[in-house]
């Protein structure tokens, strides 16, 4: 038996998203706007697309890409954003390269990333990378940063090497930082899964969303919508999971007392 | 087996649609050459994609195909046509409101006009139109970008004085009613080509013969689209999505746009159309002839 | 008390702390000026000079703020100081090392391993195998009165057991030199007197050189072959006093020793002596 | 430790910045990109200092410049109070959590034409845009920073007497500063990216149409200079926030 | 000693502790148990009951481990105990208030205010004016020993003077209650003993209840009416002992007070009868 508060927290989620899909649908029908389908045009469209084996086809293109972006981007960035928050000089040179090249939007360089990177998946693989990189980079930097000093310097007395005590105390200590780096990287790798699709296209998911987009169909659009919110919730609770696990020694011993009435 | 790399767009390519969807269809097609498909988000990408070599063939219009010529030192041949807009077919129209007080060109003056790609295609021929009626196009009115999937919409919403409005989007918006043709492209001049298929000059000369085994299944596409206008429509709805009782309103009817049915590009057409662009002072002047293959050029059989 | 392998069992410490020893640390004009947030210098440090043999076991007090663990940190090779140097066996400190096993005050445990995890971190660092590493680390947990705990993480110990736990991931990698600050500090008198036997044990088997920040004058005199007194603002030594008692000391019969007490109050006596609440120079 | 900038520490950051240029010039001067599309960098810095002084290229970076901040301040002022609200209060928690999971990794652009009829081809679709995409990543590390802030600064606070709300201002946003700085730094640069991609979608002013007309006409060069000045745009906005943050965090070790 | 206004200057509190005072916290049979990490349940206290009669000093000793501090977040509200409740003047305790203040063992100053933002955070949150705060704040942190020191940042200070502005924190919103936990245990005799004075003073002129968490017998017996023994494994109350010693006290007068020694000598004894090196529950 679960208690009646148990089950309202239980039973938040599923609330929260009927919450969303009927504000939607009061919304779109209070806006009779066509571009903005009513939430029940757009789930109506859902089975059409996962009926379909050659969307299905295209969905799971783009989530090899995404998965591919995401792994190589975690591997490159959490070292790289580890060495700048631990040596300033690494900081002092990666940081204004990074800021100044990051906010360029790659839609624009798409011309000269399609001379060398052609139009297939490497191009899109990349953008996937680029955006995942940016906050796992980040957040692996400040994370690496606040690591207590003197938790270092047992590491160094028991005679851990510089690389040593990066993979063996840094990263350890900063884990809950870049974790929280990774879910801003999950959330910006479904984005750019989507987006990097937008202007060239062979298959994925972006596919379906874009075509449906350039030919007005706003239901399959915002079917497509709900498809990549669902995979959001998924990854996300498999995310938390992964994470519960490996930060249980941080997390906090006592509830917010904020909420302790 | 060569393979081409072929660039693509919606929604009015159909004989490139059934190489896609009945691959079956064109013997040549997978044995003679091989195809590697991409599509774009329309024609100006895919000029920027041939001039970076990432694409071998593509959908082009006139205008972009020229810019990659001026500006990105492409070399391309015009190797076959796609739709242009045939005497008394579709043509490309701006529609206003039925209540709108604005009846003709030159009531557009301080209006907020709608048009799908500004420096793009049909802005020579709207410029054109709008000077011959008095308004100064930079000045007059403000141009805002609408790509022809919302214009509709922008339209009703009052966003937009006025838009241009295009098939399968005009079909739609005309079984609805409510808007109003306020003047069509035809009036700049007759037989706009719109989508060519290009491919580029240094690809063809290495592979003379894919390339011409690829243009005689664009010219036996065309055919069969023609032909078989039943399954067209899958084939199209297929690719597009879109539902057959709308591409039924107009496609391969009357009110759509021309197809050759050789697929032949209409050079003189094309030399018009760049002189319009060198009119209105977006291209320098051009000579269409430096598009034209001797031998490869559709129709071939 | 069987639980670290001693490198030299058999040796037996001299009981006299005057004899010729070679010198182990060496001290010299060491100074530290920190820059605060305000942009100003604070000088934690002045001039500071000392020597200290291989084998002893040296306490340092002072007051609140003299600057007992700058010096430490600047002995375990972990803050460079601004002017001066620190040597070990003759050789220029540049960095940390495991002939230099620090303490600290904060504890400093790796929150994501268990107290065994942190207990054994050192000595499988240094090449020993995970069983007997484990079996070492469980005799000293089992020491520091914290068996049954072994699993536990930072977060769920005291402020006692996290600092037990400290003091135990250090022995268990066998530093030659112990910087320990305030290693008892949030001990209750039980466990402390036990850990200061311990301790004593341990140094008097493996011949260790142990530099150690307490605030308890009794602590120093009773574990101390010298005692440091450093004075405040900014941190120099006042007086460096040699404790002349002999070894093996017992606490219970050390308490009656009149030298004893004459060294406890002689030294309570010239810390009253000055008023050190001085302002930041 | 470092908290001031160093003349060696600028040095060491121009020199990669100096590194890409070179190559960029060395791709153009042996062949491997034609002129066409990738430019020699000395025309587009050329180019971009004639432009600079331009009143209309100034509008344009202006038009680009108010959006962007527009945009980026509502993004931080929701994601930081959401987020602060969500760790703070199990109910909001179990609302927002779920509404965050689904609605973070939408494409927002594909909502973009949607945003245009309501909003218009003016300003409001495109900050509405900047400030959706930036939102999720503030409100994240906002939401991860303040659920894990010290309980005893927490209970030191409340027992002197701090009003449960209060808390909220004085405690853990301060504490949980460091987090929702590095999340402000994410969503700046997303930012960035966004407002230019939608005036590339559509748009009669700003950096981004600038860049889509010339790309649609070859000319490379002035293709370019957008794209440098918003790479300078973002070196300067981050090293403003670089100040901010050294000033925001200068209790903090890590500061 | 001037420093913090009395609420009742002319008040004299009496000098025997044994008069018929009103309870003030009431401890009723409260047991804490924590989930570990390892989904084990460990009992930290176990059916405590305990009542301190109001302006009563009162010590909390036990061996490290013993839940001291857990029973101290309890009366001051911050934790809900398992089973059991704590009442202050009749009330269920439900949450922190500015009636009890706490001195953490592990200090809690707030990184990003100053030691003079930090001491002021208080009295600022009780609406005193910015001017008198500032005043206020300047005193208790010279009366501490920190004069000098009101710019710096936490992560400038030593450990002792990190837990002496966690002092000067809690006791400038003079709350009704202190809960120290080890509030002296990082610095030194002298700076201790002038603390303890102060301490003293400020408790007897503002007729403040303090309860104590000390591992100092020494310091128990001296400071308070009442000591609490506790023991571990579960944390138990074992004995609770008066101190009827007359006030005020001098620490010198006291420290040849046969009585006094007695105390000390009988508490220390009690805890070395009792092995307390016990395994988790
Ligand atoms: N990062 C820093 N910036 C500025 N001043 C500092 C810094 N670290 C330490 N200090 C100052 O250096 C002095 C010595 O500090 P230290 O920690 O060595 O004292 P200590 O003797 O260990 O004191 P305690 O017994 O209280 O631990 C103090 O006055 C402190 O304020
Ligand atoms: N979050 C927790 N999870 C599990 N056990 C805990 C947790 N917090 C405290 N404990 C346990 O509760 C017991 C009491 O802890 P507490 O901090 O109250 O001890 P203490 O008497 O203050 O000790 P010390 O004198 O060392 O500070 C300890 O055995 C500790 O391991
Ligand atoms: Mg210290
Ligand atoms: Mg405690």
């Amino acid at each position: 038996m679960m208690s009646p508060a148990a089950m309202v927290k239980r039973a938040a989620p599923v609330l929260a998203c009927i919450g969303l899909l009927v504000v939607w649908q009061v919304a779109s029908l209070a806006l009779k706007n066509d571009s903005f389908p009513t939430a029940i045009e757009a789930m109506r469209a859902i089975p059409g697309i996962l009926g379909d084996k050659e969307s299905l086809v295209n969905i799971l293109a783009s989530l090899r890409r995404m998965a591919i972006g995401f792994g190589l981007a975690v591997l490159v960035s959490i070292p790289l954003g580890l060495l700048m928050g631990r040596s300033a000089a690494v900081a002092a040179f990666f940081n204004p390269l990074l800021m100044a090249i990051y906010p360029v939007p790659k839609a624009a360089l798409m011309p000269i990333i399609m001379l060398w990177l052609g139009v297939g998946d490497v191009t899109k693989t990349l953008v996937i990378f680029l955006g995942v990189s940016l906050p796992v980079i980040y957040h692996s930097f400040e994370g690496a940063k606040a690591v207590e000093e003197k938790m270092l310097w047992s590491g160094a007395a028991m005679g851990l090497s510089p690389a040593q005590r990066l993979v063996r105390i840094v990263l350890p200590a900063a884990l809950p930082e870049i974790l929280t780096g990774c879910r801003t990287g999950l959330v910006l790798a479904l984005i750019t899964m989507i987006t990097s699709e937008m202007i060239a296209r062979q298959s994925g998911a972006g596919n379906i969303l874009f075509n449906a987009l350039d030919m007005g169909q706003y239901d399959t659009v915002f079917a497509m919508i709900i498809i990549v919110g669902a995979m959001g919730i998924c990854l996300d609770a498999i995310f938390e999971r992964v994470r519960a696990r490996l930060v249980r020694w941080s997390e906090p011993q006592f509830d917010m007392p904020l909420s302790f009435s | 087996q060569q393979t081409i790399r072929v660039g693509w767009t919606i929604p009015a390519e159909e004989s490139k649609y059934w190489m896609m969807r009945r691959a079956a269809e064109f013997p040549n097609l997978g044995k003679a050459y091989n195809i590697e498909w991409t599509q774009f988000q329309g024609t100006a990408p895919m000029t920027q994609a041939l001039a970076a070599g990432a694409l071998d063939c593509a959908t082009q219009a006139p205008l972009s195909l020229s810019n990659g010529v001026v500006g990105g030192n492409l070399k391309a041949y015009i190797v076959a046509q796609h739709v242009f807009e045939k005497p008394g077919g579709f043509s490309v129209y701006w529609a206003v409101k039925d209540d709108s007080p604005i009846k003709s060109i030159a009531d557009l003056k301080g209006k907020t006009v709608g048009i799908s790609v500004i420096g793009g295609g049909t802005q020579g021929p709207f410029n054109l139109l709008l000077k011959q009626n008095g308004v100064d196009p930079a000045k007059d009115i403000k141009l805002v970008e609408v790509g022809f999937a919302v214009s509709e919409d922008a339209l009703r919403q009052g966003r937009v004085d006025a838009v241009n409005m295009n098939q399968p989007f005009a079909a739609r918006a005309e079984a609805k009613g409510g808007t109003r043709k306020l003047f069509s492209l035809s009036e700049a001049m007759p037989n706009i080509v719109h989508i060519l298929e290009a491919c580029r000059a240094d690809f063809v000369d290495k592979n003379p013969e894919a390339v011409k085994a690829y243009v005689r299944d664009i010219t036996s596409g065309m055919k069969k689209a023609l032909a078989n206008r039943e399954e067209t429509l899958k084939v199209v709805n297929e690719v597009l999505k879109a539902p057959i009782p709308v591409l039924e309103t107009y496609l391969l009817k009357d009110n759509d746009f021309g197809r050759d049915p050789g697929a032949a590009p209409n050079f003189p057409a094309i030399q018009k159309m760049l002189d319009i662009y060198a009119e209105t002072g977006m291209l320098p002047k051009l000579d269409a002839a430096q598009f034209k293959h001797p031998t490869i050029v559709a129709p071939l059989e | 008390m069987k639980v670290v392998p001693s490198r030299s069992s058999e040796w037996v410490r001299p009981v006299t702390p005057h004899e010729p020893a070679s010198v182990i640390i060496e001290i010299d004009r060491v100074s530290q000026v920190f820059q605060t947030s305000a942009r100003r210098d604070h000088v934690a440090l002045s001039d500071i000079s000392l020597t200290i043999e291989e084998g002893a076991f040296v306490s340092i007090l002072g007051p609140s703020g003299c600057g007992k663990s700058t010096l430490l940190y600047i002995v375990g090779g972990f803050v460079r100081p601004t002017s001066g140097a620190a040597k070990m066996k003759g050789r220029a400190i540049t960095g940390p090392g495991p002939d230099r096993g620090p303490v600290f005050q904060e504890f400093a445990l790796f929150p994501w391993k268990t107290v065994l995890g942190n207990v054994m971190y050192g000595p499988r660092q240094q090449g020993v195998r995970a069983t007997e590493a484990e079996a070492q680390s469980r005799a000293l947990i089992e020491m520091v009165g914290l068996k049954g705990y072994e699993n536990f993480y930072p977060k769920e110990l005291s402020g006692g057991m996290k600092q037990r736990v400290a003091l135990a991931r250090t022995l268990a990698y066998q530093p030659e030199v112990l910087l320990m600050d305030e290693p008892f500090g949030a001990l209750d008198a039980h466990t402390r007197t036990r850990l200061q036997n311990d301790l004593l044990n341990i140094w008097e088997r493996d011949r260790k050189t142990v530099l150690f920040v307490t605030h308890s004058v009794d602590e120093a005199v009773f574990l101390s072959d010298k005692v440091v007194m450093m004075s405040k603002s900014p941190g120099r030594i006042r007086q460096v006093i040699d404790i002349d008692l002999p070894r093996p000391r017992r606490r219970n019969e050390l308490l009656l020793d009149p030298r004893y007490q004459k060294y406890v109050v002689d030294i309570e006596r010239m810390f009253d002596e000055s008023d050190d609440a001085g302002a930041p120079a | 430790m470092m908290s001031r900038f160093l003349s060696p520490n600028i040095l060491l950051g121009i020199a990669p910045i100096v590194l890409v240029i070179a190559l960029w010039q060395g791709l153009v001067s042996f062949g491997f990109a034609p002129a066409v599309l990738l430019p020699p960098p000395g025309f587009v810095f050329g180019r971009l200092l004639q432009q600079l002084v331009t009143s209309t290229f100034q509008h344009e970076i202006a038009a680009t410049l108010f959006r962007l901040f527009a945009g980026f301040a509502i993004a931080v002022v929701l994601g930081v109070s959401l987020g602060i609200a969500a760790a703070a209060n199990p109910a909001i928690n179990a609302v927002v959590r779920p509404i965050v999971r689904v609605l973070a990794p939408l494409p927002k652009v594909a909502l973009y034409p949607a945003l245009l009829l309501l909003l218009g081809f003016g300003h409001g679709s495109k900050i509405t845009l900047v400030a959706a995409d930036a939102l999720f990543p503030i409100l994240l590390s906002t939401y991860y920073g303040a659920s894990t802030v010290e309980q005893k600064l927490i209970w030191s606070a409340m027992a002197a007497g701090t009003p449960r709300r209060e808390i909220l201002f004085k405690v853990v946003l301060p504490a949980a500063m460091p987090s929702i700085l590095t999340g402000c730094r994410i969503g700046l640069v997303i930012s960035c990216i966004v407002v230019f991609l939608a005036e590339m979608i559509t748009s009669t002013d700003g950096l981004g149409h600038a860049l889509v007309t010339a790309a649609r006409t070859f000319q490379a060069v002035d293709m370019f200079v957008p794209l440098i000045t918003i790479s300078l745009l973002g070196l300067i906005l981050n090293g403003l926030l670089g100040a901010v943050r050294s000033y925001l965090l200068r209790g903090f070790p890590e500061a």
